[in-house]
């Protein structure tokens, strides 16, 4: 197992292009003086991993290797992108498009990270301990092609278009996320433990989202369709009852909602639809 | 700055050159003679030297191109150019930034290109584009089919006023020739319908697009243009409609003294049978019309299997491809003139449709005996994007290029066809013709296309020896070899070398400064300021582009009309 | 009183933007536009003065009656450096900042002081230690 | 010497509608008289020497020296050139020549180009992104629309000449008079615009998404199970599309009563896939009211040499492009740039209070005609002509037909054009960067 620390040497002002910091460059890299020469963008100028950074090589051996970032990363960008596989450990915040375009491997943050946490992810995991920002799981602007494998769990909140354009694989928030989780949504599941400020699942043609709190009103382009005890997602079986919504219909959507019966009353006037 | 190009083989078909070991002498731009002893050597040994490369229909600039840079940014994201001390920074694959397609273009050895769907209230926005286009030279072909002034003269049979009219629109469009999409039916798909053939009634206007396709025809002849009417004929890319393609070439046939249609993209336009599932390819009658009647030309549209963007001023069509594909979908209609609808595209091997289509534009350049009537373009990027050229050239050089990519597609599509029992394979010089030497006789550039004296010193050489390389068998070889031109002149000087541009130069923009007779001049503008508020939403003042804004004005005089 | 803000253009507001620091474009920009009958609610004149708070900041404005009423609940006030005391840099991921339909508070505030322009940016702007 | 001059056809450089028969009479120098235009375009050329600008200054420890054109312009140099990510704000109120300029200026710093877009329509383009747009010039609304809805703006007080010159009261071939045309407003108050209209709908703020939502599921024919949404009975949203879907051209101008309230780019999405779908029954339009006069053009320019209409992050030596990553608010609120470039634009009034702030805390250049919040807090202010009266220049209307602005009068002494600014700036910054 390769452990390699990396220690911001300065608190970064500008936003730092960090596509470089990843377990299969690294791997390909070998030797840590090549792995310090690896280049970075601080913002309109290259530089090099170790003008920024403190890097140590903590343990030296064999195939897996392991990235350690300890300091504030928040102006990080796009570190792990396309990493196939090894680990990074971020303690502290991470930046935006941390987990981009992942294949593999294993991504935890200790702390927060910014917007479109792992888009465009085929595979691996992200384990967040804090929150997260917009477009958790998300495509890029204009595609059609969001998260179509892997995991990511965010202990905490997320913000706005959780899993837009999402294709296949898990997320899961476990506070609460901002509007518009799932739209756009093809397959994949999404489970939220907390609440949603609304509209759920516009715009989605497939896939399911959970969510265990409140989700204030729901779409007029979803129809209630039955109401479950349980919802099976992966191998765990999730504890209801749950209103079952069937949608998006002004999208010809053929998605499913489940949203906690008891923590949303005001939707009870639903229950006269179910035939 | 002179320069002597050596020892190079010399496709030159418009000369009737045909790989000779010959020099170049260039001086002032221009092909002289010879030079002094102090011109600067370009050693062209064992390599094939051609005229620049003459595109005559790619949509690279524009507020269609435009719109449809900015539906895809998905488009740009993989294919990006980094700026260097030389080059500015940019954008490619199907809708490439300006800077990027002037670049791309000249590393391919391609000289002019010829922007085809203009439409004249947005003339200006296609100046802007083509003034940010580098290196190239280029023209735009200003859109006329669905013009609410040409229908209504035409159907009032005002020929000569509107003769005056087109000669005043090409001045203030800086346009270069008259281009027509669906003439009648993007008038029609104004209020959400379309034209079903030649014959019907265009709504609101009693004319027919018959009427509409004769009427430009004979303006053309009357305003002398170097280039016949351009024309993109009703019921693209719907099955059966190689029949309305026979028709509108058939129906100008009287009008005839030398070539007075071309039929742009017209694989998208030959296709038999009822529907999808019954599509043919109508490759062969169209071919048969075009090898017994000397009015015509045509332009491939050939195919290629990749992901595209589509982008046509045929709304109506786009909207079709939006509802069979279910993918996003921009329609602009533009006031009393035409349309244009973008939709994204992918071709794929297994498709049936897209193996027939595919098939379709390689027999028609294939069956058409006369090169001098056929040209290579995949309506950038509606086909392929243009960078794809070398693979074209590939399939009609070599039986077995195509064979391989044959017997990797959708295989009841390919025993559809007769593809497979065509031997011809393109020579050079046949390959020069459709690239270069046929698109500039074809657009009346007399100074493009060939080396003789006088000729602009646009020239392409490519690192393959044509005395030495068989096509047929190394086709690879020759599409390496013409995806980067080893030199790329323009102007005489070195613009690219070995695929890296060396030198950035503003070329050209082309436009028809047309004239009528004095009195009907005056009628004409006598006519248009009492009424150009009533049709457009500005005046007739700001319609017009002054020369001013072109970045390197070249217009052409074609004398006074005959009237 | 519990309110929502929506901040746009006006004709007074279009016309004296190119003059920032003039009168008539303090008047244009710090004036509310309150339904009548929230007014009369909040025992506010038109010509009074009140003080809007959100969870980014608050400021004070002149209140005038709505002309474009009703609209009960919501608060209007045209774009510009008053309005933005208020406003949201949050943008969701797309760029745009909220800059209508945010949750306020409106209370009379006939003591408080209207700021001119350059007042409002010294507040405003107060820590702009460059860092 | 009394030289009076009266010019027609003048486009007016005020809001997205590029009025272009204003008539403008000129009397030694100066804006005499404007016809034609509507209160915002007049008080622009009536009112356009006020509060400006002639002396390009310097701030140096907390004072404001006025200084050169060289130094104004070699200290603007400066400080582009040692910043690491600045910010190219504003272009929306400059001709596309300085756009131009503009973006070679970012590719030349490395920076990021972004226009007032990203805080008026960009996420209307966000949303086309998606799902394309089914849009037509302005002239096809005039002389065919039947059924015009005005969504979330209030042309009355944005584009006052909007609905004479371009539909309910304009007057086209195929409708020549008031009646044979229907107007709707649908809106969160009862605006001067909704008091002329046909019919007013009043729907709850932040709800645009669910009304949308509401009148595609009828146009779909399903069943709507809430008794009101959006605050609007769902009866209501049945009618409406009926009307929709019977007229023979129908249009929707929407403006920032989507873009700005909760849902944003969604809002747009809804209205966009809307307009999509109801072309399967009639022929239906929609366009956005671009504020600016040529923020149309600043996303033209940008898209055709960068690829991107917008928020273009030239820092890395490419074309990069990612609204809420790269657009101005969130780069000035996340405090990522180290230096800004303001061309015609006052951020420190129309940001929110947060981005403005750290906005005031780095270096900013300012080239401005007039006074602003903005040249009030910066280092360098450079001030120059007024494009469309004092400098020609091409601008895009909302609907992205192309016009030219002509140079009426001279501006102040020693006031220099955009262009020329820039230009300079971008020359200082090449001779500084070879050394020479």
């Amino acid at each position: 197992m390769t452990r390699i620390l990396l220690r911001p040497r300065k608190l970064f002002k500008v936003p730092i292009e960090a596509s470089a910091i990843s377990p299969d460059n690294f791997a390909a890299a070998r030797k840590v003086e090549e792995i310090k020469n690896q280049v970075v963008w601080e913002g309109n100028r290259p530089a090099t991993l170790a003008s920024i950074f403190d890097v140590e090589e903590l343990e030296q051996g064999g195939e897996l290797l392991e990235i350690i970032i300890e300091g504030d990363a928040s102006k990080l960008r796009g570190v792990g992108k396309g990493m196939g596989s090894g680990t990074i450990t971020v303690e502290g915040n991470a930046g935006i498009r941390l987990g981009e375009a992942m294949r593999g491997g294993t991504i935890t943050v200790n702390g927060n990270v910014g917007s479109w946490l792992g888009s465009r992810m085929r595979g691996g995991r992200i384990e967040v301990s804090g929150d997260a920002g917009d477009y958790v799981g998300s495509a890029i602007r204009g595609s059609t092609r969001g998260m179509s494998g892997g995991q990511i769990v965010v202990r905490g909140s997320a913000g706005n278009e959780v899993g837009c354009w999402m294709r296949d694989g898990m997320i899961r928030i476990g506070g609460n996320v901002g509007q518009f989780a799932g739209v756009h949504m093809l397959g994949g599941t999404i489970v939220i433990e907390g609440s949603s400020r609304g509209r759920i699942g516009a715009s989605m043609k497939g896939g399911r989202i959970v969510v265990l709190g409140e989700v204030g009103r729901v779409l007029p382009s979803f129809s209630i369709e039955e109401i479950r005890n349980v919802a099976r997602v992966g191998e765990d079986r999730i504890p209801g009852p749950f209103y079952v919504f069937a949608g998006d219909l002004a999208d010809d959507g053929d998605g499913r909602l489940y949203v906690s019966k008891d923590r949303n009353l005001e939707l009870r006037f639903y229950e006269s639809y179910i035939e | 700055m002179e320069l002597l190009i050596k020892n190079g083989y010399v496709v030159d078909p418009a000369n009737g050159i045909d790989c000779e070991k010959l020099d170049i002498a260039v001086r002032g731009g221009k092909i002289v003679e010879e030079v002094s002893s102090s011109a600067k050597i370009l050693d062209a040994s064992n390599m094939l030297v051609m005229p620049g490369g003459v595109d005559i229909h790619s949509h690279i600039a524009g507020s269609k191109t435009n719109l449809a840079r900015v539906l895809r940014p998905e488009d740009h994201f993989r294919d990006f150019e980094r700026r260097t001390a030389l080059t500015r920074s940019g954008v490619g694959h199907s809708v490439p930034s300006t800077y990027t397609t002037g670049y791309r273009y000249a590393r391919m050895g391609y000289t002019t290109v010829i922007e085809p769907a203009t439409p004249p209230l947005k003339a200006r926005h296609t100046h802007d584009e083509l003034n940010d286009t580098p290196i190239i030279d280029k023209a735009c072909f200003p859109l006329f089919g669905n013009n609410w002034h040409v229908m209504e003269y035409l159907k009032n049979g005002d020929l000569e006023l509107c003769a005056a009219y087109l000669s005043w629109m090409l001045r203030a469009t800086k346009g270069y020739a008259i281009k027509i999409v669906n003439p009648g039916g993007v008038e029609a798909w104004h209020w959400g319908g379309n034209v079903v053939g030649l014959d019907s009634e265009v709504p609101h206007f009693g004319i027919t697009p018959r009427e509409i396709v004769r009427g430009l025809c004979k303006v053309n002849k009357m305003l002398k243009l170097p280039h016949a009417i351009h024309v993109h004929p009703n019921n693209l890319g719907k099955p059966g409609n190689y029949l309305t393609t026979i028709k509108t070439m058939e129906c100008v046939k009287d009008l005839a003294e030398g070539a007075s249609i071309h039929i742009t993209h017209c694989q998208f336009t030959s296709f038999k049978g009822e529907d999808w599932s019954t599509l043919r390819s109508g490759a062969q009658e169209i071919a048969r019309y075009v090898n017994r009647n000397d009015h015509v030309t045509i332009d491939m549209g050939q195919i290629i299997f990749t992901a595209t963007t589509t982008m046509t001023g045929d709304g109506p069509f786009e909207y079709i491809l939006h509802q069979i594909s279910g993918r996003k979908w921009v329609n602009k209609d533009v006031e009393a003139e035409t349309g244009a609808g973008v939709v994204p595209v992918v071709y794929k091997r297994r498709s049936f449709v897209n193996a027939t289509q595919w098939a379709i534009g390689l027999e028609l350049a294939l069956l058409i005996e006369d090169p001098w009537k056929v040209y290579l373009t995949t309506d950038h990027p509606n086909g392929g994007p243009f960078t794809a050229y070398p693979r074209v050239v590939s399939w009609l050089m070599s039986k077995r290029a195509r064979e391989r990519t044959m017997s990797r597609m959708n295989q009841s599509a390919a025993r559809k066809t007769i593809l497979q029992s065509l031997e011809r394979e393109y020579s050079f010089e046949e390959i020069a013709i459709v690239t270069r030497a046929g698109t500039a006789k074809a657009l009346g550039l007399k100074a493009k296309g060939h080396l003789g004296v006088g000729a602009d010193a646009d020239i392409s050489i490519y690192r393959i020896n044509p005395k030495e390389i068989d096509p047929s068998r190394d086709y690879r070889a020759v599409r390496k070899a013409l995806r980067r031109a080893a030199y790329t002149v323009k102007d005489g000087q070195i613009v690219v070398k070995d695929g890296e541009i060396k030198e950035v130069v503003q070329g050209r923009t082309f436009w028809i400064d047309s004239r009528v007779p004095k009195d009907l001049e005056e009628k004409i503008h006598r006519e248009l300021s009492k009424s150009f508020r009533e049709y457009y939403t500005v005046g007739m003042e700001n319609y017009f582009i002054g020369e001013g804004e072109l970045a390197r004005s070249s217009p052409i005089y074609v004398g006074e009309a005959k009237v | 009183m519990k309110v929502i803000v929506v901040t746009g253009r006006s004709i007074a507001q279009g016309r004296s933007k190119e003059s920032k620091f003039s009168d008539e474009y303090a008047r244009a920009a710090a004036t509310c536009e309150v339904d009548p009958e929230d007014l009369s609610t909040l025992g506010v004149k038109p010509g009074q003065k009140v003080k809007l708070t959100t969870s980014r900041g608050s400021v004070n404005l002149f209140a005038s009656v709505s002309s474009q009423s009703p609209h009960r609940g919501i608060v209007f006030i045209p774009f510009g450096p008053w309005a933005n005391s208020l406003m949201d840099a949050e943008t969701d991921g797309t760029g745009m900042p909220t800059l209508k339909g945010m949750e306020a508070e409106i209370e009379p505030a006939a003591e408080d002081e209207v700021l001119g322009l350059k007042e409002l940016l010294a507040k405003n702007l107060k820590e702009r230690g460059r860092t | 010497m009394n030289v009076e001059n009266v010019i027609k056809g003048v486009v007016c450089p005020f809001c997205g509608c590029c009025c272009d028969d204003l008539e403008v009479t000129v009397r030694n120098n100066e804006i005499a008289k404007v016809e034609n235009a509507c209160a915002l375009g007049r008080a622009k050329f009536e009112r356009w020497n006020e509060g400006r600008i002639v002396r390009p200054s310097i701030r140096s420890d907390g004072k404001i020296l006025e200084t050169s054109f060289a130094k104004a312009v070699e200290r603007s140099a400066r400080i582009l050139y040692d910043a690491r990510y600045p910010l190219l704000w504003g272009w929306s109120c400059t001709s596309c020549e300085a756009q131009k300029i503009g973006v070679e200026l970012a590719e030349e710093v490395g920076g990021v180009i972004d226009s007032t877009t990203s805080t008026c329509h960009g996420p209307s383009i966000i949303a086309v992104h998606d799902v394309g747009e089914s849009s037509t010039t302005l002239g096809e609304v005039r002389h065919r629309a039947d059924l015009v809805i005005y969504w979330g703006c209030n042309p009355l007080h944005a584009h006052p000449r909007h609905m004479s010159r371009y539909s309910v009261l304009s007057e086209g071939r195929f409708r020549k008079r008031r009646g044979e045309r229907k107007m709707i407003v649908v809106d969160v108050r009862r605006t001067a615009t909704a008091k002329i209209a046909d019919e007013f709908i009043k729907i709850e703020p932040n709800s645009d998404y669910e009304a949308l939502t509401a009148l595609r599921m009828c146009l779909k024919g399903e069943e709507l199970e809430q008794e009101s949404i959006a605050g609007v009975p769902s009866k209501k949203f049945e009618e409406l599309i009926d009307e929709m879907v019977g007229c023979q051209f129908g249009v929707i101008f929407f403006g920032l009563g989507l873009t700005m309230s909760a849902g944003k780019s969604r809002n747009v999405d809804a209205a966009l896939s809307l307009v999509r779908d109801l072309n399967s029954k009639t022929k239906f339009v929609i366009v956005p009211m671009r504020g600016h006069f040529n923020v149309t053009g600043a996303n033209e320019v940008f898209a055709w040499q960068t690829g991107y209409p917008f928020a273009v992050d030239l820092s890395q030596g490419y074309p990069r492009y990612n609204p809420g990553e790269t657009s101005g608010v969130d780069i000035a609120t996340r405090h990522d740039c180290d230096a800004a470039l303001v061309v015609g634009s006052d951020p420190i009034s129309n940001f929110p209070l947060e981005a403005a702030r750290n906005l005031s805390s780095i270096p900013i250049i300012c080239i401005d005609p007039h006074e602003t919040a903005t040249t009030s807090v910066s280092d360098t202010v450079i001030p120059s002509a007024i494009v469309g009266i004092e400098a020609e220049g091409t601008v895009y209307r909302m609907d992205g037909v192309p016009l030219l602005l002509r140079k009426l009068i001279d501006p102040p002494e020693g006031v220099s054009k955009d262009t020329e600014i820039l230009e300079a700036i971008l020359n200082e910054v090449r001779r500084i960067r070879g050394g020479r």
